[in-house]
C-alpha cells in the first residue's frame, strides 16, 4: 500500500516534469501538437491522481502519508531528505494546483497559438506545476524551500517569456529579486528551525515545537525574543515575498508582463498562494506565537486595504485584477493571522477559481481587443462576447462576496473570524477587511461596467472585428464559472467542522476563532441568509452602487473627483511610491554602494594606494638608489669608507 | 731620547710627505713625495730593528715601483693633460670622514691598548744579530709555501702586464691622430697605377 | 724543519695545476695561432685532472701541512671541485665568444688557470699569509682578465675601477690582519682561534677593530653593500665570459675566505661578526633587489642580483651553526651554478657585434627559440627562488637555519626582499614570453654549446627536483 | 594487485609527462597532434583519478592511497602522498576540469597552442600534487610551482593588460607563500618534522600559533582570495584566456581553502579560535562588499570574478564559524555543518565558476568582447547557449537543486548556529548573488538583439555543448543529491573537528 | 723609549691619508694608485712595529710578502692604466663614468 501510494505520488510529481522535459528538450521534434499533448497528458495525470488522493484522504478517511523518498544528505547526523507528506491540506492544494494548471494548459493552446515559443511555454508551465507540487507535497522544510525557489524561477522565466520586451525582462528580474528578499527571511527561518529542532522534518518539528514555546533568544544582545516569534516572523517574511504582502508586493503587478493572462493566472491563483499554504502548513508553529500572528494579521490587513485602493485607479485590465489579487491575498493573510487557517485556505481555493475565471475572462477580452488592455478603450462588450460577459460577471460577483457565490462564503468567514479574534491588531484588521469589501466591490464593478457596459469606446477597426473567442478559450471559462458558483456551498461546512483539514492544521483552543462561527452554523443556506443581513453585504452593495453611478450614470464624475483629490489620486497612481523608492533606494543604492566600494575601496585604496602604491614606491626607490651608483670611483671609495666608519663606530666604539 | 727625537722627526716628514702625495696636482711631484715617504719609513723601520725590510723597501719601492710609476707618467705624458679643476667641494666632508676614521682607529690602538706600560719596548738586538739571517732562515722553510705562491704571483704579473700592453696593437681607436695626419706624405696616400687603355682579356672570350 | 714528500701530498692538485699552467704557458708561446685550441684543450684537461686529484684526496678529517699554512679539509675539497667545475664551464662557454671577437688567445686561459690556482690557495689557506697571497693571486689574474679585451672602453674602465677598489679593500683587509696579528701575535688561523678562545672569552677592542676591517675586506670580495659598488660596473663592463667567470668560481673562494677568517679563525667572536653580517645582509638584500629593478642591462642586473644573493648567503652564516654554514655553502654553490647558466645564456645568444646583454635583447625569445626561452625561464625563476628549481632550495636552506636559531624576523625581512627580487627576474620571463621579438634571427650557437647550456639549466631543474644529494654533500663538509 | 599501483603519483606525473610529450611530439607545427595527445592525457588522468572515488574507504578519516618515499633524507622530507575525504574530491575536480579546459580550448587558441595545452597539463599535475601532498615541503613545492604555468598562461594568451595582471597575480601569491614558508620552517625548528601530520600534533603557545596562523593566512587568504587581498583576482580573470580563468576559479582558489583546512586550522587551533572573529568578519566583507562591487561591473569576466570572491567568502566563513560555535557552546557539535558546507561550496564553485567562465568564453570567442554593453539579446541568436547559461547563472545565484545552493545553504545553516547576524549577512548573498548574476544575464542574454555583432552570432556547436553538458551534470547532481559527496567529506571533517577542538596550549 | 702605540698611530695616520687620497683626488688615477701605496705602507708600518714589540719575526715576513705583492699589483695596475689611457686618452677619474646606474 505504502509502496503503491509512493508510486502514485511520484507519478503526480513526475508526470508534469516528464512532460516539461519532453516539450522543452524535444520541442522541435515533437512539434507544437506534440508539446501540448504531452504536457497536458502529464498535468492531467497529475490532476487525476491528485483528485483521487484528495478523495481518498478527505472523503474516504485514508491514511496520511508521510515518508521519505530519498536522503538528500546527512550532515552531522541530521538527515536532510526529500519526501512527501500527503494529508488533507496538501491533497487539497495538489488538487487545486493541478486543476488550475490543467485549465491553463488547455487555455494556452488557444492563447499562445501563434507564439513562436509555443513548446517552450508549455514546458515552462508544466515545469511550474512540477515545482508547485514539490512545494505542496513536501514533508520537510528543505524540500519546501526547493519548491519555493523553483516556482520563483519558473515565474521568473514565465514573466520574462517575451524576452525581447524590455518591460518583461525588467519585471522578471524585479520579481525574482523581491522574492529573494522574502526567501532570505525564509531561509533564516529554516536555519533557526534546524538549529533549535535539529531537524527539518515537519512531523518532528511540529511535535517538538510546544516544548520550545518558552525559549527566548537574543537576536540583539540583551533583548530577549521568543524563539517561536522569531522563527515564525522569519518564515512569514518568505511568505510575504511569495504571497506579495506589503512591502514585498511590488513584483506582482509588474509580473503581468508575462504572456497574459496565463502566467498572470499562475501568479494570481497558484504561486502566490504558496505563502498562504506555507503559513497554514506551519500552523503548529504560528499558533505558539501570538506576536507572529499579530504581525501576520496586520501585514495582511494593510495589504488588503491598501492594494484594493490602488486597484480603483488602474486602467489596465490585468493590473486591476492583479491589485485585486493582492488585496485578496491580504484577506487570506489576515485570516492566517487570526488563526483561521482553514478560512484562509478556503478563500485561497475559492479565490483560485473566481480569480482564474476573471483572468481568463480578461484574457479573452484582450484577445478580442487585439491585445489592447486599457479598459478606457473598451465598453459594451457584452453584446459581442456573451460567454465572456456572463462568466466575467459571475467572477466579479464572486469576488465581491455576493451571498451565495463562492467568494461570499470564504470572505464572510474571514471577516467573522477576524471579528472574533482577540489578538493585538485585530481591531484594525477588522476595519480593514470591512472597508476592503466596499473597495473590492468598487474596483471590480468599475472594471466590469467599463468593459462590458456603457459606450463602446474602442476604435472602429477593433469594433468591427470584435467577436466571441474560440472554444478553447471559453470552455475553461465555463468550467471555472461553475465552481465559482458552487464551491462555496460545497466547502463551507466541511471547513467549519474541521473535516476538510483534519489534523493538518492545528489551532490552539484560545485562538479558535472559527469555533464560535461553527457553533452558530447550521447550514450553508442559513449562512447565506445571515450574510445578507450583515454589514459586509451592505458595503458590497454600496460599492457596486457607487461604481454603477460613477461609471455608467455619470461617467464624467470620476474625472472631476480625480482632479479634486489630486494628491490622493497621485499617491494611489504611484502605488504609494514603492516602486520609485525601491528603484532609487535599493536598486540605485546597491549600484551606488557597489560603485563606491569598487572605485573607492578596491581600485583606489587597495589597488591604487597599497598595491600599486608600494610597487611605485619600490620603483621610485630603485630609480633614486641607482643614482648613488654614480659611476665615479671616488664615490665608490667614499661609500666603502663610510661603511667602514659606520661599522667601526657601531661595533667597536659603541 | 735621541731615538724618540729621530722617530718624531721622521714621523713628521713622513706625514708631511704623505699629505703632499695626496694633495699635489702634479703626479711627478706626488711620486717624488712618495719616494720621500718611503725613505723616511725605511728610517723608522730601522728604529724597529727591521734592517732587511728597510733596505728592501728602498730597493724594491724606490728602485723599482716608483721608477715604474714615473716611467708610466712620462710615457702617458699626463703632465701635459689639462688639470684645471681642484678638489671637489665635498672635500671637507671627505677629510672629516678620514679624520674620524683615523681618530677611531687611534683610540683603539692608542696608549690605552698599546702604551709603554702595557707593551714595553723590547731591547734592541745585539751587534751580532742579523735580521736578514733570521728572516732567511724561516722564509725558505716555514714560509716556503707562501714564497712559492709569491713567485707565481710575480709570474702572473708578468703575464698580465705583457698580455695587456704588449703585442700587435690593433688600430681600432676612434680618436684622431693629428701628428700622423699632419705628417703624411704624398706617397702614403696616392698610388699611381699603370694600365692598358683597353682590356685585353675581352678580346678572347 | 724539513719537508717530506707526504707533506706535499695534500697540495698535489695545486702543484699539478701550477705545473700544467706553466707547461701551457710554454706550449702557448710555441704553438701557432691556428692551433690555439690546443691551449684550450690542455687547460680543460688540466682542470679535469685537478678535479679528479681533489676528489681522490677527499679527506676524512682536516690535514694541515706546510707549517700549518695549508689545510686540506672537506669543505675546501668540495669547494675546489666546484671551482674547477665552474671554471670548466666558464672556459667552455667562452670559447666561441672569444673566437668571434678575436680574443681567443692563450692569455685568457692562462690567467684563468692562475685565478683558479689562487682560488685553490685561498680555499686551502690556513694562515693570514696564504689567505692573503691566494686572494691576491686570484685578484691579479682577474684584473688582467677584465682588461683583456683591450679595445673595449668599458672593459678597461671596469678593470680600472675594480683594480683601485680591490686594492683599497685588500689594504683594509691587511690593516685588519695587522691588528689581529698585533692582538694575538700569530698569523696562523688555528692559533688565532685558540688565542681568542671560546665565545666571548678573549674579546677585546683591538680584536674587534681588526675584525671590522677583515669583515669589510671580505665583504668587498663578495660584493656586499656598501662595498658592492664595483660589482655592477664590473659585470657590465667586462666581456661576458669574464663576467661569467668572475661571477661564479671566485664567489666560492670568497665564501671559503669568509669561513676561514670568521669561522675557523674567529669563531670566538661569532656574536660580533654575525651582527656585522646581519647589517651587511639586510643592506645587500635591500640595495641589490631594489636597484636591480631599475636596470636595463641584463649583465648589470645580474650584478645587482649577485649582491642580493650574497645577502642571502650571509643568512646561513648568521645562523652560526654547522648546518647554517652548510646551508650557506649550498647557497653559494647553487648561486654559482645559476649565475653560470644565466651568463651562459647571454653568451649563447650573442654573436659578433651583438652582445645580447640588454634586457630588450631577450624580447620575444619564446618565439625565436622556445627551448632557450624555457632554459632562461628555469634560470631566472631559480634565481628568484621558486620551486621546484634549485634556487628555491638554496633560499629554503638558509632560511631554515635562520629560523632554527630563532631569527624569524630576519627571515621575514629577507623573504619580503625576495618578493621584490622576484619582480625583476620575472621581468625577463615576461620579455621572453609575453612580448613580440624585435629581432627574428635564429639562435646561432654550435651544438656543443647548446648541449652544455641545456645541461646546465636542466641540472638546475633536476637538482631542484632532487636536491638531497647536493645538500647532503654540503652538510657532510661540515660534519665533525 | 591494483592496490599496489601508485595511483596518486600517476595522477600527478601522467599529465606532466603528457605535457612534455605535447611539447615534443606536438610542437607548434603539429597542433592537431598536440591536441589529441593533450586530450588523451587529460582523459587518461581523469580516468586514473576515478578509482580514488570508487575505491575510497568511506569509513575512515585516515589518509588513503598513501605513498611514501624518502626525498631529502637529511631533513626527513618525504615524497609522501595521500588523500582523505577532504582532498579526494578536489583531486577529481582538478582532473575533471582539466579535461573540460582542454576541450574548451580545442580550436580557440591559435597561437602556440601546444605550449598552451602543455601548460595546462603541467598545471594539472602540480595542482593534484598540492592537494595530495602530505609533507609540508612537498606541498609547498607544488603550491609554488603551479604559479609558473599559470603565470605563463595569463601572460602569453591573456588580454591586453595581461602583463600587469599576471605579474600582480604572481607577486601577490608569491608574497603570501613565502611567509608561509617561514612559518613552515619555524614549525620544523620546533618539531623537527615537515610531515603535515606531525605538524598537527605540535604543541605551540598562543603567540606562536597566532603568528603562524597569520603567516599561513597570508598565503591562503591571497589564494582564496579574501578581502582585502583579492584585487589580483579580477584583474587576472579578466586578462586570462578562458581556460586560464576556468582553472584559476575552479581549482586554484580551492587551494587556498584547502590550505586553511589542512594547515591553519589543525596547526593553530587556538589561534584560529582567537582570530575567528576577524576571519568571519573578513569573510562577511567578502560576501557583502564584493557582492555589491560585483553588481556594478561592466565586464562579464570581472563580474564573475567578483562573484567568485563572494562565493569563496562562504568557504572561509563556513570554516571559521566552527570556532564561534565552539567558543559559545564548548563543543564542536553542529560545527560540521559549516565546515562541510564550506567544502561543498568550494567543489560546487569549481563547477559553476568554470561553467560561467566558459559561457563568457563562448561569447568572447565569437564577439571578442567581454563588455556587457556589447551584448544584449543573445538569446535570439543563441537559444541553446542561453538555456545553458541560464542554468549556470541560476546555480551561481544559489538556486536550490543546483550545487550552488548546497554549500551556501549549509554554511548559512551553520552560521545561524554561531550568530544570527552572521547568518543574516551571509544570507544577503541570496539577494546580491541573484542581483548581480541575473542582472548581467538580463543585459547580455535577454532583450532585443543589441547590435549587429549579436545578430550574427551562431549558436553553440557540438564541442561547446559537450563541455557545457559535462559541467551541467555535476552541478545538478550535487544540487539534487549531495549525499554521496557529503558521505565522503563526513569522516574527515569530523576528524578535523576533533583535532581543532583540542587546544594545543 | 717609543711606545708601540706611537708607531700604530703613525700607521693609522698614514692609512687615513691613503684612504682619503683615493676619494678626495678626482683627477689623476696615478695619484690614486700612489695613495694605495701609502695605505700599504701604513699596514707595513703596523706589521713591523708589532713584529718588533712582540719579538716575532712573522710580521716582518708578512711585510716582505706585502712588498712583493704590492710590486706585482703596481705592475698590473699600471698596465691597466695604460690600456685605459689608450682607449680613452685620459686618466681623469672624473671622466670614468660610462658605467653607472
Amino acid at each position: 500500500m505504502a509502496q503503491n501510494s509512493q508510486t502514485m505520488y511520484l507519478a503526480i510529481v513526475l508526470a508534469p516534469l516528464f512532460g516539461a522535459l519532453l516539450a522543452g528538450f524535444g520541442g522541435k521534434i515533437i512539434g507544437r501538437v506534440g508539446a501540448h499533448t504531452v504536457t497536458i497528458i502529464g498535468v492531467a495525470i497529475a490532476f487525476g491522481l491528485s483528485a483521487m488522493t484528495f478523495k481518498g484522504i478527505v472523503f474516504d478517511g485514508g491514511p496520511i502519508y508521510d515518508a521519505t523518498l530519498y536522503t538528500w544528505g546527512v550532515i552531522e547526523g541530521v538527515h536532510l531528505e526529500v519526501g512527501f507528506r500527503i494529508d488533507e491540506l496538501s491533497s487539497l492544494m495538489m488538487t487545486v494546483v493541478t486543476f488550475v494548471s490543467l485549465m491553463v494548459h488547455i487555455y494556452t493552446i488557444g492563447y499562445m497559438h501563434d507564439d513562436p515559443g509555443y513548446q517552450r511555454f508549455f514546458s515552462y508551465i508544466s515545469l511550474f506545476t512540477f515545482a508547485m507540487l514539490t512545494l505542496v507535497m513536501s514533508n520537510n522544510f528543505l524540500q519546501l524551500f526547493f519548491g519555493w525557489e523553483a516556482v520563483g524561477v519558473m515565474s521568473y522565466l514565465l514573466i520574462g517569456f517575451w524576452y525581447q520586451r524590455e518591460s518583461a525582462i525588467y519585471a522578471n528580474l524585479k520579481a525574482f529579486l523581491v522574492n529573494r528578499v522574502g526567501d532570505f527571511g525564509f531561509l533564516l527561518g529554516i536555519a533557526a528551525v534546524l538549529m533549535y529542532f535539529g531537524s527539518l522534518h515537519y512531523a518532528t518539528v511540529f511535535e517538538t515545537a510546544p516544548l520550545l514555546r518558552e525559549l527566548t533568544i537574543q537576536v540583539f544582545p540583551g533583548v530577549n525574543w521568543s524563539l517561536m516569534s522569531v522563527i515564525c516572523i522569519l518564515l512569514f517574511i518568505g511568505a510575504m515575498g511569495k504571497s506579495a504582502q506589503m512591502p514585498l508586493h511590488v513584483w506582482l503587478p509588474d509580473s503581468m508582463e508575462g504572456p497574459t493572462p496565463i502566467s498572470a493566472l499562475i501568479h494570481a491563483a497558484t504561486m502566490v498562494t504558496a505563502g498562504i499554504f506555507m503559513v497554514a502548513r506551519m500552523s503548529p508553529l504560528f499558533e505558539l506565537s501570538e506576536t507572529a500572528l499579530s504581525f501576520v494579521m496586520v501585514i495582511g490587513a494593510i495589504t488588503a486595504l491598501a492594494m484594493g485602493l490602488v486597484g480603483i485607479v488602474q486602467n489596465d485590465i490585468k493590473r486591476v485584477i492583479a491589485y485585486s489579487t493582492l488585496s485578496q491575498l491580504g484577506y487570506m493573510t489576515v485570516a492566517l493571522g487570526a488563526s483561521a487557517y482553514a478560512g484562509a485556505i478556503f478563500h485561497l481555493g475559492t479565490h483560485a477559481f473566481f480569480k482564474a475565471l476573471l483572468f481568463l475572462g480578461a484574457g479573452s477580452v484582450i484577445i478580442a481587443m487585439h491585445h489592447d488592455q486599457d479598459i478606457r478603450n473598451m465598453g459594451g462588450l457584452r453584446k459581442y462576447m456573451p460567454i465572456t460577459w456572463i462568466t466575467a460577471l459571475i467572477g466579479s460577483v464572486a469576488l465581491i462576496g455576493f451571498p451565495g457565490f463562492s467568494g461570499f462564503f470564504s470572505k464572510d468567514l474571514i471577516i467573522e473570524a477576524v471579528h472574533h479574534s482577540e489578538l493585538p491588531g485585530a481591531g484594525f484588521a477588522y476595519f480593514s477587511v470591512l472597508a476592503g469589501v466596499f473597495i473590492t466591490a468598487l474596483y471590480s464593478f468599475r472594471m466590469y461596467f467599463l468593459v462590458f457596459h456603457g459606450k463602446e469606446r474602442m476604435s472602429a477597426s477593433v469594433r468591427s472585428s470584435l467577436r466571441e473567442t474560440p472554444g478553447v478559450v471559453t470552455a475553461p471559462l465555463i468550467m471555472l464559472a461553475i465552481p465559482s458558483v458552487v464551491i462555496g456551498w460545497m466547502g463551507i461546512e466541511s471547513v467549519l467542522n474541521g473535516e476538510l483539514f483534519g489534523h493538518s492544521i492545528m489551532v490552539l483552543p484560545e485562538h479558535n476563532v472559527l469555533g464560535p462561527i461553527a457553533a452558530n452554523f447550521h447550514s450553508a443556506g442559513g449562512f447565506v441568509l445571515h450574510g445578507i443581513t450583515g454589514a459586509p453585504f451592505v458595503l458590497a452593495m454600496a460599492g457596486v452602487g457607487v461604481a454603477w453611478y460613477l461609471y455608467l450614470v455619470r461617467p464624467e464624475l470620476p474625472e472631476r473627483i480625480k482632479q479634486s483629490f489630486a494628491l490622493l489620486y497621485n499617491v494611489l497612481e504611484q502605488k504609494y511610491g514603492f516602486d520609485r523608492f525601491n528603484e532609487v533606494f535599493f536598486a540605485g543604492g546597491a549600484r551606488g554602494i557597489g560603485t563606491v566600494l569598487w572605485r573607492g575601496g578596491d581600485a583606489a585604496i587597495i589597488d591604487g594606494l597599497v598595491i600599486n602604491g608600494s610597487a611605485r614606491t619600490v620603483a621610485w626607490l630603485a630609480s633614486v638608489m641607482r643614482h648613488i651608483q654614480s659611476g665615479f670611483l671616488f664615490h665608490y671609495a667614499l661609500a666603502m669608507i663610510l661603511g667602514l666608519l659606520v661599522m667601526i663606530s657601531w661595533f667597536v666604539i659603541l | 731620547m735621541v731615538e724618540q727625537l729621530v722617530f718624531y722627526a721622521l714621523s713628521g716628514i713622513l706625514v708631511f710627505a704623505g699629505s703632499m702625495v695626496v694633495t699635489v696636482r702634479n703626479p711627478i711631484h706626488a711620486a717624488l713625495f712618495l719616494v720621500l715617504a718611503f725613505f723616511t719609513t725605511a728610517g723608522i723601520w730601522l728604529l724597529l730593528d727591521a734592517e732587511f725590510l728597510a733596505m728592501t723597501l728602498v730597493l724594491v719601492y724606490v728602485g723599482a715601483v716608483m721608477v715604474l710609476f714615473l716611467f708610466v707618467i712620462m710615457m702617458l705624458d699626463v703632465n701635459s693633460l689639462v688639470m684645471r679643476e681642484g678638489f671637489s667641494r665635498y672635500m671637507p666632508v671627505g677629510i672629516l670622514i678620514a679624520v674620524l676614521v683615523g681618530l677611531e682607529i687611534a683610540t683603539v690602538v692608542g696608549a690605552s691598548q698599546f702604551g709603554l706600560d702595557i707593551v714595553p719596548a723590547p731591547a734592541h738586538h745585539g751587534a751580532g744579530y742579523s735580521n736578514i739571517e733570521e728572516l732567511g732562515s724561516v722564509l725558505y722553510t716555514v714560509y716556503v709555501y707562501p714564497f712559492e705562491i709569491a713567485s707565481v704571483l710575480l709570474l702572473v704579473a708578468i703575464v698580465a702586464a705583457i698580455a695587456l700592453t704588449l703585442g700587435a696593437r690593433r688600430r681600432t681607436r676612434k680618436g684622431q691622430q693629428p701628428n700622423q695626419q699632419v705628417a703624411v706624405n704624398r706617397k702614403d696616400r696616392v698610388r699611381l697605377v699603370q694600365m692598358a687603355a683597353e682590356r685585353s682579356d675581352l678580346e678572347t672570350p | 724543519m724539513s719537508l717530506m714528500l707526504n707533506d706535499f701530498l695534500p697540495a698535489a692538485p695545486e702543484i699539478f695545476l701550477l705545473s700544467m699552467t706553466c707547461l701551457i704557458l710554454l706550449v702557448d708561446v710555441y704553438v701557432p695561432e691556428r692551433y690555439r685550441l690546443v691551449t684550450y684543450q690542455l687547460s680543460q684537461a688540466s682542470l679535469v685532472v685537478t678535479a679528479i686529484l681533489v676528489m681522490l684526496l677527499y679527506p676524512a678529517e682536516s690535514v694541515l701541512t706546510f707549517s700549518d699554512s695549508f689545510v686540506l679539509d672537506r669543505m675546501g675539497s668540495v669547494l675546489k671541485v666546484f671551482v674547477l667545475l665552474m671554471t670548466y664551464f666558464a672556459f667552455f662557454y667562452s670559447k666561441e665568444y672569444l673566437r668571434a671577437r678575436n680574443l681567443f688567445k692563450g692569455e685568457f686561459y692562462l690567467l684563468g688557470l692562475f685565478a683558479v690556482l689562487g682560488m685553490m690557495v685561498l680555499i686551502s689557506g690556513h694562515s693570514f699569509l696564504t689567505l692573503y697571497l691566494g686572494l691576491e693571486l686570484l685578484s691579479l689574474a682577474l684584473y688582467a682578465l677584465v682588461a683583456l679585451h683591450r679595445d673595449s672602453i668599458v672593459a678597461s674602465e671596469a678593470a680600472m675601477k675594480y683594480f683601485i677598489l680591490a686594492a683599497l679593500a685588500s689594504g683594509i683587509l691587511l690593516y685588519g690582519i695587522s691588528l689581529l696579528y698585533g692582538a694575538t701575535g700569530t698569523l696562523d688561523i688555528g692559533e688565532l682561534r685558540s688565542a681568542i678562545g671560546a665565545e666571548g672569552e678573549g674579546r677585546n677592542i683591538v680584536l674587534m677593530l681588526g675584525l671590522v676591517f677583515v669583515v669589510v675586506g671580505i665583504a668587498f670580495k663578495l660584493g656586499a653593500v656598501p662595498f658592492h659598488m664595483w660589482v655592477p660596473d664590473l659585470y657590465q663592463g667586462a666581456p661576458t665570459p669574464v663576467t661569467l667567470f668572475v661571477g661564479t668560481a671566485p664567489k666560492l673562494a670568497g665564501f671559503a675566505m669568509l669561513m676561514r677568517f670568521l669561522v675557523d679563525g674567529m669563531v670566538g667572536l661569532r656574536g660580533d661578526w654575525s651582527d656585522m653580517l646581519i647589517l651587511l645582509a639586510i643592506l645587500s638584500l635591500a640595495v641589490g633587489n631594489v636597484v636591480a629593478i631599475a636596470q636595463t642591462n641584463l649583465k648589470r642586473m645580474l650584478g645587482y642580483s649577485t649582491i642580493a644573493h650574497m645577502g642571502y648567503m650571509f643568512l646561513g652564516l648568521i645562523a652560526g651553526t654547522a648546518a647554517g654554514y652548510a646551508a650557506s655553502m649550498f647557497y653559494i654553490i647553487v648561486y654559482a651554478l645559476m649565475a653560470m647558466g644565466g651568463f651562459g645564456m647571454i653568451i649563447l645568444l650573442s654573436r659578433a657585434g651583438f652582445e645580447s646583454d640588454r634586457l630588450d635583447d631577450f624580447r620575444g625569445l619564446n618565439e625565436r627559440s622556445p627551448w632557450y626561452a624555457f632554459l632562461m625561464l628555469i634560470l631566472m625563476l631559480s634565481m628568484g627562488g621558486l620551486p621546484p628549481f634549485l634556487g628555491f632550495w638554496a633560499k629554503w636552506s638558509v632560511l631554515r637555519e635562520l629560523v632554527a636559531v630563532d631569527m624569524v624576523w630576519l627571515a621575514v625581512v629577507s623573504v619580503v626582499f625576495s618578493l621584490i627580487g622576484l619582480f625583476y627576474y620575472i621581468r625577463i620571463v615576461r620579455l621572453m614570453y609575453f612580448e613580440k621579438p624585435t629581432d627574428h634571427s635564429a639562435v646561432a650557437a654550435p651544438a656543443d654549446m647548446r648541449v652544455m647550456i641545456s645541461t646546465n639549466a636542466l641540472a638546475i631543474l633536476a637538482l631542484g627536483l632532487y636536491p638531497g644529494a647536493l645538500m647532503a654533500l654540503c652538510i657532510s663538509a661540515f660534519a665533525i | 594487485m591494483l592496490a599496489d599501483i601508485p595511483l596518486l603519483s600517476l595522477i600527478i606525473w601522467a599529465p606532466i609527462l603528457g605535457g612534455i610529450w605535447v611539447l615534443i611530439a606536438g610542437g607548434e607545427r603539429n597542433v592537431p597532434t598536440a591536441r589529441v595527445i593533450a586530450l588523451a592525457t587529460s582523459i587518461l588522468t581523469f580516468l586514473l583519478s576515478l578509482p580514488l572515488y570508487t575505491r575510497f574507504d568511506l569509513s575512515t578519516a585516515d589518509m588513503q592511497f598513501v605513498e611514501r618515499m624518502p626525498w631529502i633524507a637529511a631533513f626527513d622530507i618525504n615524497y609522501h602522498l595521500g588523500v582523505d575525504g577532504i582532498s579526494m574530491p578536489l583531486v577529481i575536480l582538478t582532473t575533471f576540469i582539466t579535461v573540460i579546459v582542454i576541450i574548451s580550448s580545442w580550436s580557440v587558441i591559435k597561437q602556440r597552442a601546444a605550449q598552451y595545452l602543455a601548460a595546462f597539463l603541467v598545471l594539472e599535475g602540480l595542482m593534484v600534487g598540492a592537494f595530495a601532498a602530505l609533507d609540508s615541503i612537498l606541498f609547498y613545492v607544488f603550491w609554488e610551482a603551479l604559479l609558473i604555468p599559470m603565470f605563463l598562461i595569463i601572460g602569453i594568451w591573456g588580454g591586453p593588460r595581461r602583463v600587469y595582471a599576471t605579474i600582480k597575480f604572481f607577486l601577490f601569491t608569491f608574497f603570501g607563500s613565502v611567509l608561509m614558508l617561514v612559518a613552515l620552517l619555524y614549525l620544523y625548528a620546533q618539531g623537527g618534522s615537515f610531515a603535515i601530520a606531525d605538524l598537527h600534533q605540535l604543541p605551540l603557545s598562543l603567540t606562536e600559533q597566532t603568528l603562524i596562523f597569520l603567516a599561513f593566512l597570508a598565503a591562503f587568504a591571497v589564494k582564496v582570495p579574501m578581502w582585502p587581498v583579492h584585487t589580483w583576482l579580477p584583474d587576472a580573470h579578466v586578462e586570462a584566456p578562458t581556460g586560464g580563468s576556468v582553472i584559476l576559479a575552479a581549482v586554484m582558489l580551492k587551494l587556498g581553502g584547502y590550505g586553511l583546512i589542512r594547515f591553519s586550522l589543525p596547526i593553530a587551533p587556538d589561534a584560529s579560535l582567537e582570530l575567528s572573529g576577524m576571519m568571519i568578519g573578513l569573510s562577511l566583507v567578502a560576501i557583502v562588499y564584493i557582492g555589491f562591487v560585483a553588481i556594478v561591473q561592466p565586464d562579464m569576466k570581472k563580474l564573475i570574478a567578483y562573484s567568485s570572491i563572494s562565493h569563496m567568502g562562504f568557504a572561509t566563513l563556513g570554516l571559521f564559524i566552527a570556532f564561534r560555535i565552539f567558543a559559545d557552546t564548548g563543543s564542536m557539535a553542529g560545527a560540521g555543518m559549516g565546515v562541510q558546507g564550506s567544502l561543498v561550496q568550494m567543489i560546487s564553485h569549481g563547477f559553476i565558476s568554470a561553467a560561467m567562465f566558459l559561457c563568457v568564453g563562448v561569447m568572447y570567442d565569437r564577439l571578442h568582447s567581454r563588455d556587457i554593453k556589447d551584448y544584449g539579446g543573445v538569446v535570439n541568436t543563441m537559444p541553446i547557449f542561453a538555456a545553458f547559461m541560464m542554468l549556470f547563472a541560476l546555480a551561481n545565484s544559489g538556486l536550490p537543486g543546483t550545487s550552488g545552493f548546497v554549500g551556501e545553504f549549509m554554511v548559512i545553516m551553520g552560521s545561524f548556529k554561531a550568530n544570527f547576524w552572521i547568518a543574516f549577512l551571509a544570507g544577503l548573498t541570496l539577494i546580491l548573488g541573484a542581483a548581480y548574476t541575473l542582472w548581467m544575464y538580463k543585459r547580455v542574454i535577454f532583450g532585443p538583439v543589441g547590435n549587429d555583432g549579436v545578430a550574427g552570432l551562431s549558436d553553440v556547436n557540438g564541442r561547446e555543448i559537450l563541455f557545457l553538458v559535462l559541467l551541467a551534470i555535476p552541478v545538478l547532481w550535487i544540487g539534487l543529491w549531495p549525499a554521496p559527496l557529503l558521505e565522503i567529506l563526513q569522516p574527515s571533517v569530523e576528524n578535523l573537528l576533533q583535532q581543532i577542538a583540542v587546544s594545543k596550549l | 723609549m717609543i711606545a708601540l702605540s706611537d708607531f700604530l698611530i703613525l700607521g693609522a695616520i698614514m692609512f687615513c691619508l691613503g684612504v682619503a687620497g683615493i676619494y678626495i683626488n678626482r683627477k689623476n688615477l696615478i695619484i690614486l694608485m700612489m695613495s694605495l701605496e701609502l695605505m700599504l705602507l701604513a699596514v707595513n708600518m703596523n706589521f713591523v712595529a708589532f713584529s718588533h714589540y712582540l719579538g716575532d719575526v712573522a710580521g716582518q715576513i708578512f711585510v716582505f710578502f706585502i712588498l712583493t705583492v704590492a710590486a706585482a699589483e703596481a705592475a698590473i695596475g699600471l698596465a691597466i692604466l695604460v690600456v685605459l689611457f689608450r682607449n680613452r686618452q685620459t686618466i681623469n677619474v672624473g671622466e670614468l663614468d660610462s658605467l653607472k646606474g
